[in-house]
């Protein structure tokens, strides 16, 4: 027995949920619910303690980075896959994450999924996607990340898919695992690009190398920078950033618990975590960070307008997950990764409440999910209303909330940055009132006003503890999720960021020097993202509460504007009429029909007839007549006498076909 | 030369041995039968587990050697031999062949006895070609290996299994007896058929071929194998073989004969001509990667599930043949590894579109759909198969590809950019006849009754699901097993080695270079002048 | 000088074939039971095999040079001596089917296979010419017995006419060589200086006379009609006995004669690729079994002229690195020889009283039927393709090897492709066999195969497979340097 | 132009006369007689070369026992004018022309060729039919015994494909 | 003395003859009748070359082929009376049963 016996074990956080899965998806089907409730919540569960067993190890080992390869996977030449698992300060923040967030959702869905037909099979999905997501990030290699970065998309196409009798499900996860493909396809590239370059894929070879190399200079397309981008091309299909951000919204036809967790907590977010995790090349690549700053802050303000005229509650969620995930691009993108992890965190809370909140309205309305049909749910369902607000609170970035300090310290990050800065906070910024607004918007839409809908036919209820428990500890979450990080001049140190410091060493310490004179400008700074969040919430308050007539007539007003954003900008439009349709057109007339039906087999075909029809000609020359007979032998003989006269003549034409 | 005894060839002959006493049975106990040719196969797999001890670790060159001289004019030996690479392709025959024999358990009904004599006659071939050291001998098991196949489409087929198995023979003829106006020839060159010393002597430079006709003797043999696989113009019989083969048939076609083309360039288009090899690269890259996206798109849009299937093996074995012809350890690893883990996938996803055929006779996906309500088993396991296919990690998809695509890149990156389209492209057709088939509602009433895997089928399909999870997660149990060959046929295959065979050739005035072109040039003075 | 016991001893084989025919003829009014002449018959092919060992013990030039006996002419008596002992075999129940008379034919049969006998061992022109009269007009004679029947006549007519008319090109020949060279020994005439024109001139009419014996096209056109039209156990004789006879003489003549080596090698290259897109083409489109197999013979003739290209483009015919190409083409002689003679044999049978049933259709789910026949033509159809362990499968191997030894790598190719055209029609057999439902009457009985018949069948299989598997006595015997003598 | 060229191109204009008019007679009879006219015209060039012994068998054999055979079946058979029916293609034009050429090419060739021939020495006439006589019953007596069995073949043969139908 | 080449032309002309008349009549019996034609020129060109040669075997190669020819004859006549009988006709081109 080593003393660290849970690290030395690591693997078993991960085969827990495995295990969970494989026993409910053989046996789930022939049991009742609560057998297989409990597998489920017993194994995540248990992988949780045992996560912070490990952790608790970890801080005990004085955090030094703990690595161990439990066996090779993938063996050719000098390449070797391992299933090898480490924990650092990243891993302790994503494993608990995952672990803690993921439980919680697991009990929350027990009674989501109480009355749905496939219970088990919910139940194994979800448990699967836990294991390889924990995978994922305890990972210490490209190429198992690989295997967790695939398996979360496996297990979201099976989640997203979870109701295949409706076409639009199956649709959606189709569309997610493709979408996600495509990144991949990236990804692999990027990882064969940094095999070539280190000979290795694990983490600490390759930064140990990398961080040799000299910095590329800015708008140079160095090795490290196309193995940067090609990472980020990976990052942008999970973790839906512009141009691939379409899966997402889809992704809710999924039940919403998988939504919640899948969707907006972790699965999504595993593209910052590449990200952050790469951090040693993309510091390497000023190139790089831009285009993932650019992006991240594009997505932010983009999907954060589409979120502004959405009706369904989840498709807002959905979109402002978008633009978060934004936010935390942004934030790696100008170097502020912990900034970026911690939002992540934060992020992970609070909208992980919000769509279980979400859900819990949705429950609450037997199912109804388009806004314009709820309105003054408030008093009904007060839990669920507290908790929510909460969670808008904290993603409106309203101190003390948690979202406050993330949002603040990305925004800071993005206004201290060289490579055109400002523009980049002016952006961000922009966002975040339209962030408030929306979300305001949604819980007027929701909560206030008179009911929309039909009281008599819809019997509201609150949900049951099973649910509003995790609701409750989320939103303490999302309160005091934010404090770990007390940016310094609240005098409190940054916890966090000294936390994570090990990891993202460097970049921090450039940080510390300029500390001093940057709080003033960082009390301004938060001081005007306050005000941002406030006029968002102004805005919606009175289009929603004040004169509700208001809002439909600005819509009009605007009326080209306001259905390209209820259409998302026809993006999925564009996508359908550019690549799959002509894709689809093309496969079926040009290479099926065309060129291999007509083309090469009628070509083969074609020979045979061919030769068939020269049989016929030599059958027809088989007159029956002697005469005609003993004129063939004649026509014989003048050929053998030809060319046995004429040879050195003839030759030359011969010799001319024998060649 | 003879060392260890002669599992080789018992693993070749047992069969034979089966289909010998198949025919003496009486025709009509169909049980029996069945159950005597399951018998035989399976012992045959499990003398061919033996394999594995006789082929160490790490040993490079041939093991188990069989040396009989059976000819003596022109010299040919019955001469056997296996390696790490032909050792499992080997091993994959065998575990194949009960599989196809389990699965035609109760679709088989007419002239139960003659379908599984075939069926072990057919593995005798292949078996035959994979050991084969003699190229005369190759050839032999090569041509051997058609009359089964032809039979089991053509008898046991569906519509148009007749033009089908015609069309197949006829397609593979057309290459192999060029092949064999190649190996004639090489033998002019070198008075030999023996594959091994024929090595030897490119080795030490006894035998330099001047390019041009180096470059024709690779064509000889390259399209016959090109054929084979099927490399991407000279594919058109495939789709129609598999179609119309019947279940076990296309399994075995599928999973066996497809690979004896990539077998046949590993084995002796790269080690017996390098250079050409290399020259010819560019293009059997550019036909693999064409082959790869435009099988995968073509299958894309196929109304009918077996087609689709069958267009997915071109795009498959493109990645295989790209990853032999990218010259790089890796690569070929993963080529060979492919060659096995598509053996698996695809002869699974042929065994589900068969079961799917013994429920609803017919393979269009517009008579399925919604068939996960009915049939949620056969659905599971589709899909574990299909995932399998596209190369979801951990599965044994996901190795092949991912060790040919690394290779590739790190000698071509372009190459390997353009066939990892193939990647995104295999997600896209599995998943959208997976949902085709399976999601939605059930369209067809008569589709709502359909029964879910009997136990047999369960059986059969668990089977396969564990060598696939087995192969993906434990790799290096194969990939230890057949580095030293690979290594092997690189080093072969690589031409500054041949460099240096010309300069010695050329320090030695015996060394004789051998041309196609100026012996007739010489004989048609002659006659001139006479 | 009077010819010696030796020299007799030397022509014993044809001897006694022709003593035997004259004995049946001389018992015919006699005996009316026709299994003794069966008998008889049989008894007299063996006995001339047999005597061809002796002969070949006592090997050497007979007649001071007009006969030669050595390994090759053993080989060739061997040859037409077990084929027309396997005609017999076969022929008893055909002729008992169609109710013709058994002696006649016997002895015709003995004089052909006698004739065969003096072509294969001649070694000087005018004998090779009365031996190829002998086998010829025999063969006439067999081709039209069945009288009654139009067919049989007609074939009878055509083989005549334009046989005797090709005679007069080979008659001609050889007088003009006689002319040239002042001799029709070939040693004698390969001292003599090949230079002049008239010895060329002859040559090529020679060639053309045997090029129709053998049916190289352009002078097929003959064979599909004669074999079509006569009795199938004749046919099984012609497409066997007669061209191996007369390809036995073309070989011994260049190989003898330098001259014609010279001379030969570019007809024989235009003539191979002529013959065998001729007989494959052709047979791509026939319906009748029959036919077909004439039209495969030719494209077999072909095949085998490859191999005479191949010969004669070594530099002196009979030097050693022509050895496998003669090798090539006795091996395939006798390998085409079996399955020709098996098939037919099939074809014969089944055709059924009065050679009703000779269509492909008619052979429709043979294989349920009669699993046995089916299986023994399928084996012949796959050695005519040149599958392994077939005989015909080294008998093409060796074609190519020597096409390819001597550089005629064009024609090697040109022979690939044919052999897949090839493929085409003989796999349509075995598909009709096999892979289609019979037709009703068809389906109601199948044909009885008596002893004889059945015996031919077993024999020629397994000479098949065993030469397929095996060849190595017949290719040591034929690869002997002392092959020829001269 | 001595007497023997003289009788020469007599004997040989009366042979090519009776091949064509072979040709050109309608009537299988006449044909027949044409030929005759040949035969005795080479009959005669034989004497000429001093072949007596051939000439006389070519006489008694040819025109004596085969011909009087033709006659015979013609009458036999009661073969009327010839129709001229013209099924063949292949024997229209392109015969003609294909024919032409190989006769002219044939001839042409011997004629350009007769040089090596001349340079024999002419021995004169041998005219010893005892030396024939010996040749045949010494040096090629085997074909001679085969010819004998060729004959029995003739008969056997002619029995077997004339004989009427034993009913 | 008449030179041999003359001989020979005059046998190629008459072959020559034969292969036309061959070709060109319709009545199987005259058919024949001009491969006796040919035969003959055959036998003309071994005369005059034994002689030519100062051989006598030429000479006995005519024999033969006379032997030869009537051979021929008695089997040829036989065949043309069983064309006879069973097709009522003897021109050749009628005799087309067999084809394709």
């Amino acid at each position: 027995m080593p003393e660290q016996p849970m690290l030395h074990y690591l693997w078993i956080v991960p085969l827990l949920p495995l295990l969970g899965a494989a026993v409910n998806g053989l046996f789930g089907a022939k049991w009742p619910n609560k057998y297989v409730t409990a597998t489920a919540i017993t194994s995540t569960g248990l992988s949780f303690l045992c996560a912070l067993e490990a952790v608790r190890e970890f801080f005990l080992s004085g955090q030094a980075l703990f690595r161990k390869e439990f066996f090779t996977w993938i063996a050719a030449g000098n390449f070797r896959a391992g299933f090898d698992l480490q924990m650092d300060q990243l891993t302790v923040v994503m494993v608990l994450v995952v672990t803690g967030v993921g439980w919680l959702i697991h009990i929350y869905s027990i009674g989501y999924m109480a009355h749905e037909g496939g219970y088990y099979r919910f139940f194994s999905y979800l448990n699967l996607f836990m294991f390889f997501m924990l995978i994922l990030v305890l990972a210490a290699n490209y190429a198992l990340l690989f295997v967790g970065w695939e398996g979360v998309g496996l297990s979201s196409y099976l989640l997203i898919g979870f109701w295949f009798l409706k076409k639009s499900a199956a649709d959606a996860g189709k569309k997610a695992f493709i979408v996600n493909r495509i990144g991949d396809f990236g990804f692999m590239l990027g990882m064969f690009l940094l095999f070539r370059t280190f000979g290795s894929l694990d983490f600490a070879q390759i930064f140990a190398k990398a961080d040799l190399w000299p910095k590329e200079a800015m708008g140079h397309l160095g090795t490290l920078t196309i193995a940067c981008l090609l990472l980020f091309m990976g990052a942008t299909g999970k973790s839906a950033q512009l141009p691939l951000y379409v899966w997402l919204p889809d992704a809710m036809e999924g039940p919403t618990p998988v939504s919640a967790l899948i969707h907006a907590a972790t699965m999504v977010t595993a593209g910052v975590y590449v990200v952050a995790r790469s951090h040693v090349l993309f510091t390497h690549s000023p190139t790089a960070m831009l285009v993932v700053a650019i992006v991240g802050c594009a997505t932010a303000f983009f999907a954060a307008t589409i979120g502004l005229v959405q009706t369904d509650i989840k498709k807002v969620l959905a979109y402002s997950t978008v633009s978060q995930l934004g936010y935390m691009f942004l934030a790696c993108g100008v170097g502020a990764f912990s900034a970026g992890i911690f939002h992540l965190m934060t992020h992970a809370f609070f909208k992980a409440l919000l769509f279980l909140a979400a859900g819990s309205v949705i429950h609450a309305l037997g199912g109804e999910q388009e806004m314009p049909k709820m309105g003054g749910l408030g008093k009904k369902i007060r839990w669920t209303y507290a908790t929510m607000l909460i969670a808008t609170l904290a993603i409106a970035g309203i101190p003390p909330f948690a979202g406050f300090f993330s949002k603040d310290a990305i925004l800071f990050a993005s206004f201290q940055s060289k490579a055109g800065g400002r523009v980049l906070y002016a952006v961000g910024l922009l966002a975040a009132v339209l962030t408030a607004f929306y979300m305001f918007r949604l819980i007027f839409l929701t909560f206030n006003g008179k009911p929309r809908y039909d009281e008599k036919k819809v019997h509201v209820h609150e949900s049951p503890w099973s649910m509003l428990g995790p609701l409750v500890v989320l939103a303490i979450l999302s309160l005091v999720g934010g404090w770990f990080a007390l940016p310094a001049f609240y005098g409190g140190p940054d916890y966090f960021a000294n936390f994570l410091g090990p990891v993202f060493g460097a970049r921090e310490t450039v940080e510390a020097g300029a500390e001093a004179a940057a709080h003033q400008l960082e009390l301004i700074l938060s001081g005007v993202a306050v005000v941002a969040a406030l006029i968002g919430l102004a805005v919606a308050y009175w289009l929603y509460i004040k004169n509700p007539r208001k809002a439909d007539d600005v819509a009009k007003s605007m009326k080209p504007a306001y259905t390209t954003l209820l259409n998302k900008y026809y993006v999925d439009e564009l996508y359908a009429a550019a690549v799959v349709r002509p894709l689809v057109w093309l496969s079926t007339n040009v290479f099926w029909k065309a060129a291999d039906v007509a083309g090469i087999d009628g070509t083969v075909n074609g020979i045979a007839h061919g030769a068939s029809a020269i049989g016929d000609g030599v059958r027809h020359s088989q007159s029956g007549n002697t005469r005609s007979y003993a004129v063939w032998v004649v026509a014989g003989a003048i050929i053998v006498l030809a060319v046995i006269f004429f040879w050195p003549s003839a030759s030359k034409i011969a010799v001319g076909l024998v060649r | 030369m003879l060392s260890g005894g002669h599992l080789l060839s018992v693993l070749i002959f047992f069969p034979v041995v089966g289909a010998l006493a198949l025919m003496m049975l009486r025709g009509d106990d169909h049980k029996f039968i069945r159950s005597i040719a399951m018998l035989v196969s399976v012992a045959e797999f499990l003398f061919s587990l033996m394999l594995l001890r006789g082929v160490p670790i790490g040993s490079s060159g041939y093991q188990l050697e069989e040396f009989a001289k059976w000819i003596p004019a022109p010299p040919i030996h019955y001469h056997l031999g296996v390696d790490g690479i032909s050792m499992f392709l080997v091993l994959l025959t065998t575990f194949l062949t009960p599989i196809s024999v389990w699965a035609s358990w109760n679709s088989i009904q007419k002239r139960v006895k003659e379908f599984f004599v075939m069926l072990l006659l057919l593995e005798v071939g292949v078996v035959g070609v994979f050991f084969a050291l003699d190229m005369f001998l190759f050839f032999l098991f090569w041509e051997l290996m058609l009359i089964p196949m032809a039979f089991l489409i053509g008898i046991w087929g569906h519509e148009r299994r007749v033009y089908a198995a015609v069309k197949f023979v006829l397609y593979t003829m057309a290459g192999s007896i060029l092949m064999l106006v190649g190996i004639i020839w090489l033998y002019n060159a070198t008075g030999t058929f023996d594959l091994p010393t024929i090595q030897q002597m490119l080795a030490n430079g006894q035998l330099v071929l001047e390019p041009r006709t180096e470059m024709l003797l690779f064509l000889a043999f390259f399209v016959a194998f090109a054929i084979k696989v099927p490399v991407f113009p000279l594919h058109t019989w495939l789709p129609d073989a598999h179609v119309e083969a019947p279940t076990a048939g296309s399994v075995m076609l599928a999973g066996v004969l497809l690979k004896l083309g990539a077998y046949g360039m590993i084995r002796f288009c790269l080690p017996l001509f390098p250079e050409a090899s290399h020259r010819a690269a560019r293009w059997v890259a550019v036909l693999a990667i064409i082959g790869i996206i435009y099988g995968a798109l073509v299958s894309m849009v196929q109304p009918n599930l077996k087609k689709l299937v069958a267009y997915s093996s071109v795009s498959h074995l493109g990645f295989v043949v790209l990853g032999i012809f990218a010259f790089h350890h890796i690569s070929m690893q993963g080529a060979v590894f492919q060659m096995l883990a598509h053996g698996i996938s695809t002869g699974a996803l042929f065994l589900l579109v068969g079961m799917l055929y013994d429920r609803r006779h017919t393979f269009e996906i517009s008579e399925f759909g919604g068939l996960s309500t009915p049939v949620p088993k056969l659905a599971a396991f589709f899909l574990f198969v299909a995932l399998s296919s596209l190369g979801l990690p951990m599965l044994n998809g996901f190795v092949g590809e991912f060790l040919i695509l690394l290779g590739t890149y790190q000698r071509h990156w372009g190459w390997a950019a353009w066939a990892a389209l193939g990647v995104i492209l295999s997600a896209c057709y599995l998943l959208w006849s997976y949902q085709r088939v399976f999601f939605g509602d059930v369209t067809l009433e008569k589709n709502r009754a359909l029964p879910d895997a009997s136990l047999r089928e369960n059986w059969i399909l668990a089977t396969m699901a564990v060598v696939i999870l087995w192969m993906g997660i434990g790799s290096p149990f194969i990939t230890r097993r057949t580095a030293a060959a690979t290594q092997t046929v690189m080093d072969q295959a690589e031409p500054q080695w041949a460099y240096e065979a010309t300069a010695r050739a050329n320090a030695k005035p015996h060394a004789k270079t051998v041309s196609l072109h100026a012996a007739p040039t010489i004989r048609v003075e002659r006659l001139a002048v006479r | 000088m009077f010819p010696q016991a030796i020299d007799l001893h030397r022509v014993l084989p044809e001897l006694i074939w022709c003593a035997f025919g004259v004995l049946v003829m001389f018992l015919q009014p006699f005996v009316r039971s026709r299994q003794f002449f069966t008998f008889l018959a049989l008894l007299g092919s063996l006995a001339g095999t047999v005597a061809a060992a002796s002969a070949f013990v006592h090997g050497g030039p007979g007649f001071a040079g007009l006969v030669q006996s050595d390994s090759f002419t053993f080989f060739f008596r061997l040859l037409v001596g077990s084929v027309s002992f396997l005609v017999v075999l076969a022929a008893g129940p055909y002729l008992d089917r169609e109710k013709l008379p058994i002696a006649e034919f016997y002895a015709l049969l003995f004089f052909a296979t006698a004739g065969m006998g003096v072509l294969a061992s001649a070694q000087e022109l005018l004998t090779g010419f009365i031996g190829l009269e002998m086998s010829s007009i025999s063969s006439y004679v067999l081709a039209g017995y069945r009288r009654d029947s139009l067919k049989s006549s007609e074939s009878a007519m055509k083989y005549f006419l334009l046989g005797s008319f090709a005679t007069a090109f080979f008659l001609y020949g050889i007088a003009l060589v006689y002319g040239a060279t002042g001799t029709t020994l070939l040693d004698k005439m390969a001292l003599t200086d090949d230079t002049s024109t008239l010895l060329k001139l002859g040559l090529a009419l020679i060639l053309i006379g045997l090029g129709f014996k053998v049916a190289a096209a352009p002078f097929q056109v003959w064979t599909p009609d004669v074999y079509e039209g006569a009795p199938t156990p004749v046919t099984a004789l012609f497409s066997a006995g007669p061209k191996a006879a007369a390809f036995a003489l073309l070989l011994r003549i260049f190989a003898t004669v330098p001259a014609a080596t010279k001379y030969w090698f570019w007809a024989f290259w235009v003539l191979a690729a002529l013959t065998m897109f001729a007989g494959n083409l052709g047979a791509l489109v026939q319906t009748n079994m029959k036919r077909l197999l004439a039209y495969s013979s030719i494209a077999h003739a072909g095949y085998i002229l490859v191999a005479f290209a191949a010969v004669t483009s070594m530099a002196q015919g009979g030097s050693e690195e022509a050895a496998p190409a003669y090798a090539a083409v006795l091996f395939y002689l006798l390998s085409y020889a079996l399955v020709k003679l098996g098939a037919f044999t099939v074809v014969s049978q089944l055709g059924g009283a009065g050679e009703k049933n000779l269509s492909i259709d008619d052979y429709a789910g043979l294989s349920q039927r009669q699993p046995f026949v089916a299986a023994m033509l399928s084996i012949y159809l796959l050695s005519l393709l040149g599958l392994p362990v077939t005989a015909g499968f080294f008998g093409k191997f060796y074609i190519f090897k020597a096409a390819v030894n001597s550089h005629l790598i064009s024609l090697a190719v040109l022979m690939a492709i044919n052999s897949v055209i090839g493929a085409y029609y003989y796999l349509r057999v075995i598909v009709v066999m096999y892979m289609r439902e019979p037709s009703a009457e068809a389906a109601a009985g199948s044909v009885p195969f008596p002893i004889g018949v059945n015996a031919v069948l077993l024999i020629t299989f397994v000479g098949t497979i065993l030469f397929g598997l095996y060849p190595n006595p017949v290719i040591n015997f034929i690869l002997r340097p002392t092959l020829l003598a001269h | 132009m001595t007497t023997p060229l003289l009788v020469f191109f007599i004997l040989a204009g009366l042979a090519v006369i009776g091949a064509v008019s072979l040709i050109l007679q309608k009537h299988p009879i006449h044909s027949a007689l044409s030929l005759i006219v040949v035969m005795v015209a080479l009959a005669g060039l034989y004497l000429l070369m001093g072949a007596e012994f051939v000439a006389a068998v070519q006489i008694i054999v040819y025109g004596g026992a085969i011909m009087v055979l033709f006659v015979f079946v013609i009458m036999l058979l009661n073969a009327g004018v010839e129709e001229r029916t013209s099924l063949s293609k292949m024997a229209g034009p392109p015969g003609l022309l294909l024919v032409t050429a190989l006769a002219a090419f044939v001839a042409a060739t011997i004629a350009k060729s007769g040089a090596t021939v001349q340079a024999a020495a002419q021995t004169g006439a041998l005219s010893s039919t005892k030396g024939i006589s010996e040749m045949v019953f010494k040096d090629f007596v085997y074909p001679f015994e085969l010819t004998s069995f060729l004959i029995l073949v003739a008969i056997l043969g002619a029995t077997v494909l004339a004989q009427r139908e034993k009913s | 003395m008449v030179p041999t080449n003359y001989y020979v032309i005059l046998s190629a002309i008459l072959f020559g003859l034969g292969v036309f008349a061959f070709i060109f009549k319709r009545n199987v019996i005259t058919i024949f009748m001009s491969i006796e034609l040919m035969l003959n020129a055959v036998n003309l060109a071994f005369v005059a070359f034994s002689q030519a040669l100062g051989k006598l075997d030429g000479q006995v190669f005519v024999l033969f082929v006379i032997v030869v020819a009537a051979a021929e004859a008695a089997v040829g006549l036989g065949i043309i009376i069983l064309i006879a009988r069973n097709r009522q006709t003897l021109n050749v081109e009628r005799v087309d049963l067999l084809k394709l």
